[in-house]
């Protein structure tokens, strides 16, 4: 006898961020067939429109009353997080495609595909956001991953960007391997794929069985790998470094930030009952991840390698909110949560802006070398300028937004108030005191150090760039002299139990 | 009123900005009426001042900022803001002044005034801040300029001063900002200093001393206090004329003026358990600073470790805890703002005519250029504490109040302290005479003989008018700051309770 | 008019600024202003003398007093103190410095810092008289520094030679040494008399045993090291010689009327901790009158060595400071004053006389004058006047008060100052015996042609010759004026201090003392008697030596400083260059000139490493860990699932 | 259910077990790639077979389908696509083999340890047979939004590879 | 049944699998390698639904399986690409990037 088959409720309005994603990245695909060379230009406007299109419905449902709307038994949710989170991926998404446009049409690299991949991309992180079940991250994580993996081979005729590719995708595959292994053991004990069910269970006796513990610890190893923490960070600035620069931009940012969102919905949704973990845990990851991305940082000559290693240090600052969320009964949950999404949100900006500067004067140096910056500021001021306003940003001097997010996670540590959180915090100090000298040095070169080879001829830098310059250089500038916007995106820890 | 006083520089920065960097005269034009400006503002703020009421901030502005961590844009001034803050305008504004006619080399004008109009906003904002996270952004927002001013503009070794200045200050200011949130979270959620002021007692005496440890690394390294000066020196010796004399004249006083402002009045008893090593530390560097000084063969080094010294004298005033001490550590950084500067003008202007500032191949001077000469003399006595000149002012009353240090702190170490900064005003006569020596007396040296050195000239007397007149006035009318600084002083030290101390009796 | 005295400082202040901005354009080049401002001075001074005299007996001192300004809850004021030592002191002084500018004119004639040096004699004439009337002791402080200053300025006034600008410096230094006890005592007393700078008050407090004896002692001693640095009291005298490297007007001025004599004014204006303090009329002996002593004798004996005629009389001013302190040390408050009074006179007087030697033969030693007597006949009577006067012969000014203070020292019980007054009175008589020999008389040794001075700097000759002849005479017995004109008396506080009527006996010693000076050295120089007796006996030979040497202390203070200021300022500073910074760096670095090609490596190798402090270690610990990033693929993965293993088996044991 | 049906479930698993990871070894030791796709598809078919043990067939089935016909076939062209000699070959393995061996037992202690603890006798008891509309059900259902996305990600893993492996 | 047998088969293949990843140099062995360590997760799987007595296991399955063969593609895609510049697959040649 045939069951009767019930459809789900499915919220159009919440999922139309995602459709039109998806419209958009079938019409590019399908547009690039009959497009032929001199017109290809067109599939970044059109990628471009539609991510500026998907920001529209998110919009709406931020303005509209009722604002959680929990679809498939709670598997799928929109609400405040998700929303800002689904805009910052929109927004870094058009950023990078600024930074590719002219990157990929000069290097004529395969244009369509580029963008059609770069948009389920950023479908799938997108997808992350609102993921509340285990087989939803796992999907939305591939979809994040596996389109990632070939943009960071899409120089095909060089090896290092194959070799890129290789590593990226061989440990990216392994750490989903183990995350799901972890997976699997969680499913076994809990009979539920759904985090919210998932987090009832983890409370008494049976939840502390070794089990329960290594499954968590495997799931996180998962992320962490995607996060780049120490010790899994191996990847990144081989990664980094080969891949082209717009895709180095975008896994710095965008697909550490997915990692980065699926872990705040494990931790706080799923995990939140055994701190006892997950805490240490991060409490080691965070202070080997600021402490090895910065002194090996300190030893770098190539300035994409030395913004990889940069980036690993920023995750490290990032995971400690994770360390102490759960302290004292999760007293400080809310601000550590806080903490970690703003700080996504200003890394996001500063660190785009650094990269597209770097794109922007490889275009004329052709080099990546820290040397090649040398008296910049006397031929390009403007691009000098900028670059001095995002390195500082991310070492944190104040005005600039990057001194926020720092001051937010201190106050998460100084929350929680722990001993062990105020060390973590002198580490992160001390570290981004550290940090500042790398920084710094690249300031020295552009402002104090002559050029290198005396051309002087300015850099001619094309619109798209410039607007991803002004974009992120004004989110920098304003957040930093007006870190209220924050309150304006709600509570953004809607997620803390 | 007292919002644009801060931010109107930095609106000029940006519209130098907008100035293409080939109109020169335009660009110091603007940037020369944008600094007078602020210093109009200024001097209103100074008459409409209720000096009956200088005790409580006046000019008041409280909106809200960042609710998210509750830290507001609390902005005023009381009578130990006031002064410093005229102080950092009317630096600047001599800068642009003096900068008129000789950019230190690699020319550029324009990002150099820019830089500078940053800076005074910085300064400015940092006397005028009420709220913790608003102070720290405006003490941070002061150290990248300088850090360029150094870096481009300086001498040259000046990347590695730079850069060590830039860590230094920022490795203190790291630790500060975690003393900052650990007040918040102890002192009843909220960064605004008057209200931790009135909370600030109830905290637990073992965390206040281990917060005020935090803000002593930053405060002490900005001041500099002993061992960790050693930024100063390499600063300063690089550091393009303007930018020593904006930071001798005003960077320093940042540091003194958190002690007094933020980490005092908010942990007082922490202050009292830390008094007697600040005292130790600032008398050490007292004769330290001294001694630094008979070594030095160049002329801004010397003036620099002059610094140490005369700082050391503030923080011994600020160490007794009492009225005396911290009105005289007001004053200390005016007299040494005016003093100093106006050393580190003079200096640069002999090396920009001599082109070296090496002491034993100057001499003369009062032959070649007896005005410069004798102002150069006039500074020298000034600084070297002569009664009726600002020096004085700072020096004698901390002194003074060393003899009798607030309620509670050890009367003989205090002395044993008052004992040694008196033997330290005899190196200052010593250093400072003998730098005058060699620099004015005697004969020309045969390699300058033939040179020609042009005496004082406009910029420089536009420039140097106002400080030299601010020195002798001050020193004649020492009331004109102590009147201001007065009650203010009361409130902060009534939160040590040592009113009984410095008033009574 | 008394109690408007502050005029009296401030017109020579206002003199000064104006020969500053405007003297170079005067006709006279500024002169004028300075002569003028002092002469209305006098009589302003004159004018206070006769009110004072005026006044009925008991005479009430004038008190003006202002708030300057106020905090921490005290009043720091300034005012005006005017009473007979006041009124004494603002006579001598203006009447001594008018004298000086007067003759400067002439001395200075043609000089090429001429106005400047006017300037500087009326604003150190203006700073003595500020510190004259102060009536608090922070204010006195003040004039006392800014005649620091003025010496600074005077001595240097030839500033081109080193030797001058560094004469200029020692004695700033020294007497700013002295400071530190002055500021010090100053402080303690302020304390002590319950944070009040007012001098009344405090000899008030101080002789009603408001203040206990041992912070009275402290503060005493304090304020008396400033006294020595001052007045040149032995050891801190050794920056008075050297001073004589200013122009003869200013060590006129210098060492006759303001500044050496600042120091015997303070003790006399803030008698009271001092009498309390060192309970002086205990008797016996105390460190004030033993200082002064010692002073008394060894600078007489230094006096005979010199060959620089201006050294001699420095050396003579030295001892008859010594004399003035001895006798406030003595309880002979009055004679003290007194011997100031009349010493100012015949001091200056001499002073000018042998700069108008100098004039003359164009050198300071007295090997290259002799026989002047006639080639200038003014200059000699004048300046034999003033010897004679300060070799205390009867009736001449310096017999007088020399005598007070030996009746003085015998009455209070002080006999070995007396013997010493005595001492010093014979010594004093030989040398100045000795000086007049060696410049007026035999044959003229020096190659200038000398001639007489110019009217202008003979007449102030002439006219400081008549107080030089009568000043003493105030206090003749019988006529006792100065003593009821000047007296220390506070008001609620009842005469301690007695003066004692003439002794003819003593005085009858003290002259024949002299006259025994004068005789031994009129038979050793011009009876060639005892001709080369230092050569034949060794002892003498060796005694000549060291005097010449001036006790070697010279050297020994010269010792002190190379010795150990310098090597202690460069040790300090290396530690500074290599331990300090260097720990902060996390290796030594020295930015110091000259050092450079040393500490390269290390600055390069800070520098590249981190300066904050990991320095090396970071840079180190970033290659190390740089090792790891093998580029190799499966390497990374090993590291992926060892660390996952590890992390697993931690935790499970963990939790 | 009967006593002798579970008798031969065990023994069923037995010897599946048992080929499984003998192939498995086999797998990850030979010398000859070939030989290496083909234990793979040995593993896969048992790992099929214990599906049908554990009652999913359409998972079952699935595995066939999607790996032994499609993955292996895959894997086999890689081999082909990329030279590698049909038959033996010397060093397929790298230096690491040792600390390869070592993480992996270390890790396989520390799993089997944990499960043992976690689930030490529990019994797969009544297994109900869930037909496939059940399972096409809940991918409807619950899972729909996944089940979309992933077509997504099918489609691009497609458009991607060919654009990376296609020659130009 | 005893759920542990299947558990313990999955681990065994799962470690034999990471074995295999760690100690393979062709890539191609590597890739199968990793379809091992999928495999063992999905046993986990189908074995917990079996004993949780829902079909959520089967679902998982189902997906892991599905995105296990689109990444086999692209990793093969990675792989040719690789050959076609290198003419060999060697993962410990790919050593271009390190420190």
């Amino acid at each position: 006898m045939p069951l009767p088959f019930h459809p789900p409720y499915l919220d159009y309005h919440a999922l139309a961020p995602e459709i039109i994603v998806t419209v958009v990245l079938a019409i590019v695909l399908v547009a690039d067939l009959f497009l032929d060379r001199p017109q290809k230009w067109l599939l970044s406007n059109i990628a471009g429109f539609g991510l500026i299109l998907a920001m529209a419905p998110i919009l709406s449902l931020a303005l509209s009353p009722h604002d959680v709307r929990s679809m498939v038994g709670g598997a799928y949710v929109v609400d405040n997080f998700a929303l800002v989170l689904k805009a910052l991926f929109l927004g870094v998404g058009y950023i990078v495609l600024l930074m590719a446009t002219n990157y990929v049409e000069e290097g004529d690299y395969y244009e369509g595909e580029f963008y059609f991949l770069l948009l389920s991309s950023i479908l799938g992180m997108m997808v992350m956001s609102s993921a509340r079940d285990l087989i939803t991250i796992f999907v939305a994580l591939e979809t994040l991953s596996i389109p990632a993996y070939m943009l960071a081979g899409w120089r095909k005729r060089d090896l290092k960007s194959n070799e890129a590719a290789l590593k990226y995708y061989l440990l990216g595959v392994l750490a989903s391997a183990v995350m799901l292994y972890g997976m699997s053991l969680i499913y076994g004990y809990t009979g539920t794929t759904v985090l919210s069910r998932i987090g009832e269970q983890m409370h008494g006796d049976a939840a502390h069985q070794p089990m329960v513990t290594l499954a968590i610890l495997f799931i996180i190893v998962g992320f962490a790998f995607k996060v780049s923490a120490v010790p899994f960070h191996a990847w990144a600035p081989d990664t980094y470094e080969g891949a082209p620069t717009p895709v180095t931009a975008f896994l710095s940012v965008a697909s550490k930030t997915g990692g980065f969102v699926a872990l705040l919905e494990l931790i706080f949704v799923g995990f939140f009952g055994r701190s006892d973990v997950w805490g240490p845990l991060f409490g080691i990851l965070a202070a080997l991840t600021m402490t090895v991305g910065n002194l090996i940082a300190l030893r770098q000559t190539n300035i994409v390698r030395m913004l990889a290693y940069s980036s690993i240090a920023q995750a490290g600052y990032i995971l400690v909110p994770f360390a102490i969320a759960g302290s004292n009964g999760g007293a400080a949950a809310h601000t550590a949560f806080t903490a970690t999404v703003v700080y996504l949100l200003v890394y996001a900006a500063m660190n785009l802006g650094a990269f597209t500067v770097v794109i922007a004067v490889a275009r004329k140096t052709r080099s990546g070398e820290i040397s090649s910056y040398g008296g910049l500021y006397e031929y390009a001021p403007g691009i000098a300028v900028l670059m001095s306003v995002f390195l500082f940003s991310l070492a944190g001097i104040p005005p600039l937004a990057g001194f926020w997010a720092k001051v937010f996670v201190f106050r998460a540590v100084l929350d929680a108030g722990t001993s062990w959180a105020v060390l973590l915090g002198v580490v992160a100090a001390v570290n981004s005191v550290i940090a500042l000298f790398y920084y710094a040095s690249i300031a020295r070169q552009m402002w104090m150090s002559p050029v290198p080879d005396g051309d002087r001829t300015p850099i001619a830098v094309p619109t798209s760039l410039v607007t991803a310059l002004g974009i992120t250089a004004a989110v920098v500038v304003v957040i930093g002299i007006y870190p209220q916007a924050f309150a304006h995106f709600g509570d953004l820890a809607s997620l803390v139990p | 009123m007292l919002t644009v006083a801060v931010f109107l520089p930095i609106v000029g920065a940006a519209v130098l900005a907008f100035i293409p960097r080939q109109r020169e005269e335009m660009l110091k034009a603007v940037a020369l009426l944008v600094t007078a400006a602020t210093t109009i503002v200024g001097i209103s703020l100074l008459f409409g001042f209720d000096y009956g009421d200088a005790g409580h901030l006046q000019y008041q502005v409280n909106h809200g900022w960042i609710d998210v961590i509750n830290s507001r844009y609390h902005i005023g001034v009381d009578g130990i803001a006031l002064p410093l803050l005229l102080l950092s305008m009317v630096i600047t504004l001599l800068c642009v002044i003096y900068s008129w006619d000789h950019f230190p080399e690699p020319h550029n004008p324009k990002a150099f005034l820019i830089l500078m109009l940053v800076l005074e906003t910085g300064m400015n904002g940092t006397f005028a801040a009420e709220d913790l996270i608003l102070f720290f952004v405006f003490f941070e927002l002061v150290l990248l300029p300088m850090y360029f001013m150094i870096g481009v503009w300086g001498g040259p070794n000046r990347q590695y001063a730079s850069i060590k200045f830039f860590l230094y200050t920022l490795f203190g200011s790291a630790l500060m900002i975690l003393a900052f949130l650990a007040l918040y979270f102890k002192g009843g959620q909220t960064f605004d200093i008057p209200e931790l002021i009135a909370q600030g007692g109830t905290i637990a005496h073992g965390t206040q001393l281990v917060i005020f440890g935090g803000l002593f690394m930053g405060f002490a390294i900005k001041v500099p206090m002993f061992p960790f000066h050693t930024w100063l020196p390499d600063a300063h010796t690089e550091a393009p004329t303007v930018g020593s004399v904006i930071l001798a004249a005003v960077l320093l006083k940042l540091g003194t003026y958190g002690f007094i402002r933020i980490a005092i009045p908010i942990l007082p008893e922490a202050a009292k358990s830390w008094a007697p090593w600040i005292g130790l530390l600032a008398v050490i560097g007292i004769i330290y600073g001294a001694l630094g000084c008979l070594a030095q063969r160049d002329m801004k080094r010397l003036i620099a470790f002059s610094s140490v010294a005369h700082m050391g004298f503030v923080m011994l005033g600020i160490a007794t805890l009492t009225n005396f001490g911290i009105n005289a550590a007001v004053f200390g950084m005016v007299a040494h703002g005016l003093i100093t500067g106006m050393l580190f003008f003079i200096a640069g202007s002999i090396q920009e005519r001599f082109h070296t500032r090496e002491l034993a191949r100057l001499g003369g001077l009062l032959l070649q250029a007896p005005r410069l000469g004798w102002i150069l003399g006039f500074c020298a006595f000034a600084s070297l504490g002569l009664p009726g000149l600002a020096g004085f002012w700072g020096e004698f009353p901390a002194i003074l109040s060393a003899y009798q240090p607030a309620a509670g702190l050890s009367e003989l170490t205090f002395r044993v302290y008052m004992a040694v900064a008196a033997i330290g005003t005899v190196f200052a006569a010593g250093y400072l005479l003998w730098m005058f020596q060699r620099v004015a007396f005697g004969t020309v040296k045969a390699e300058f003989e033939s040179a020609h050195i042009h005496d004082v000239h406009i910029p420089e007397y536009l420039a140097w008018t106002p400080l030299l007149l601010g020195i002798l006035l001050f020193g004649i009318f020492p009331h004109l700051i102590f009147h201001m600084t007065d009650q203010a002083v009361g409130l902060v030290t009534s939160s040590v309770g040592a009113v009984s101390s410095a008033a009574g009796r | 008019m008394l109690r408007n005295a502050w005029l009296i400082p401030l017109i020579p202040a206002l003199a000064f600024f104006v020969i500053l901005f405007f003297g170079k354009r005067l006709p006279r080049k500024g002169s004028e202003v300075g002569i003028g401002a002092l002469t209305i001075a006098f009589v302003l001074a004159l004018i206070c003398a006769g009110q004072w005299i005026g006044k009925e007996t008991p005479r009430e001192a004038a008190h003006a007093h202002h708030t300057w300004f106020t905090f921490g809850g005290t009043d720091f004021g300034f005012g005006i103190h005017v009473d007979g030592l006041t009124v004494m002191m603002l006579v001598v002084v203006t009447f001594i410095s008018l004298m000086v500018h007067v003759y400067s004119t002439g001395y200075m004639h043609g000089d090429r810092r001429y106005t400047y040096f006017f300037a500087a004699l009326s604003l150190f004439t203006a700073a003595m008289l500020l510190l004259v009337v102060s009536d608090n002791t922070l204010q006195l402080m003040i004039g006392w520094e800014l005649v620091g200053l003025c010496s600074f300025m005077l001595i240097g006034h030839w500033w081109e030679e080193g030797v001058n600008s560094g004469a200029a410096i020692k004695a700033f230094i020294t007497t700013r040494t002295g400071d530190v006890g002055l500021m010090l005592g100053i402080i303690t007393l302020f304390f002590a008399a319950g944070r009040n700078f007012d001098i009344e008050h405090l000899n008030h407090a101080a002789l009603t045993g408001e203040i206990g004896h041992g912070t009275l002692l402290v503060g005493a001693a304090l304020l008396f090291l400033g006294v020595m640095g001052k007045s040149a009291q032995f050891p801190l005298h050794v920056w008075l010689p050297d001073a004589m490297a200013g122009p003869t007007p200013v060590s006129a001025l210098i060492h006759a009327a303001t500044m050496v004599v600042a120091g015997v004014y303070l003790v006399a204006r803030v008698y009271g901790p001092f009498f309390v303090g060192f309970s002086i009329d205990a008797g016996g002996i105390n460190v004030v009158a033993l200082i002064g002593a010692i002073t008394v004798i060894i600078a007489a004996a230094l006096a005979f060595v010199q060959d620089d005629v201006k050294k001699v009389l420095a050396y003579s001013t030295i001892s008859q400071l010594g004399y003035m302190v001895m006798a406030l040390g003595v309880g002979a408050w009055g004679a003290g004053i007194f011997h100031l009074f009349t010493h100012a006179f015949f001091k200056a007087l001499l002073f000018l006389g042998s700069g108008s030697l100098i004039h003359a033969v164009h050198s300071n030693n007295m090997s290259e004058m002799g026989g002047l007597r006639k080639k200038m006949p003014t200059t000699f009577w004048t300046f034999i006047v003033g010897s004679v006067a300060l070799a205390g012969i009867f009736p001449l000014a310096g017999f007088w008060s020399k005598d007070e203070i030996l009746l003085g020292a015998s009455k209070n019980g002080y006999p070995l100052m007396l013997v010493v007054g005595l001492i010093g009175a014979f010594m004093t008589a030989a040398y100045m015996t000795r000086a007049c020999y060696l410049i007026f008389a035999g044959e003229y040794r020096g190659h200038a042609h000398p001639h007489e001075s110019p009217p202008s700097m003979a007449w102030p000759l002439r006219i400081l010759a008549v107080p030089a002849v009568l000043a003493g005479l105030l206090n003749a017995p019988g006529i006792g004026l100065f003593n009821k004109w000047v007296e220390f008396d506070i008001p609620g506080v009842q005469p301690f201090l007695h003066e004692h009527d003439f002794n003819y006996g003593l005085a009858g010693l003290s002259l024949l003392v002299a006259l025994a000076g004068i005789g031994a050295a009129s038979a050793y120089y011009f009876r060639g008697a005892f001709n080369g007796i230092s050569d034949r006996i060794p002892i003498l030979k060796t005694g000549e030596r060291i005097l010449v040497n001036k006790y070697y202390l010279d050297d020994l203070f010269l010792a002190i400083i190379r010795g150990i200021q310098y090597p202690v300022a460069k040790a300090a500073y290396w530690v500074n260059q290599n331990v300090i910074d260097g720990v902060v760096n996390g290796m030594g670095k020295g930015a110091q000139a000259g050092a450079y090609l040393v500490y390269d490596v290390i600055d390069q190798r800070v520098i590249d490493g981190a300066v904050n402090g990991a320095g090396l270690s970071a840079e180190e610990g970033g290659s190390i860990l740089r090792n790891v990033q093998s580029g190799r693929v499966q390497q990374y993965a090993a590291m992926l699932f060892g660390a996952a293993a590890v992390l697993a088996v931690g935790l499970v044991f963990l939790t | 259910m009967l006593a002798e049906t579970m008798v031969a479930q065990n023994i069923v698993f037995g010897i599946l077990a048992v080929t499984m990871v003998a192939a498995a070894f086999r797998l990850v030791t030979t010398q000859n790639v070939v030989r290496a796709a083909l234990f793979l598809a040995i593993v896969l078919a048992g790992a099929a077979a214990l599906y049908i043990l554990l009652a999913a067939e359409f998972v079952a089935w699935v595995q066939v389908l999607v790996y032994i016909g499609a993955v292996v076939v895959l894997l086999l062209f890689g081999v082909m696509l990329t030279r590698a000699p049909i038959g033996r070959e010397s060093d397929l393995d790298n230096d690491q083999r040792w600390l390869a061996a070592l993480v992996a037992l270390f890790l396989l202690g520390a799993l089997g340890a944990v499960l043992a603890d976690a689930f030490g006798d529990d019994k797969i008891g009544h297994i109900t047979i869930r037909r496939t509309a059940e399972v096409s059900d809940s991918i409807f259902g619950a899972y729909v939004v996944p089940f979309e996305v992933a077509s997504v990600l099918l489609l691009a893993a497609l458009v991607g590879a060919v654009a990376l492996a296609r020659r130009d | 049944m005893y759920l542990n047998e299947f558990l313990m088969l999955a681990a065994v293949i799962f470690c034999l699998g990471v074995y295999g990843v760690l100690a393979r140099k062709n890539a191609v062995l590597v890739l199968m390698s990793i379809e091992l360590m999928l495999n063992a997760v999905n046993i986990n799987l189908i074995a917990f639904g079996a004993f949780r007595d829902n079909v959520i296991g089967q679902v998982f399955a189902l997906f892991v399986i599905t995105i296990a063969a689109a990444e086999v593609g692209v990793g093969l895609a990675i792989v040719l690409l690789i050959f076609r510049n290198r003419a060999d697959i060697d993962l410990d040649e790919l050593d271009l990037m390190k420190g």
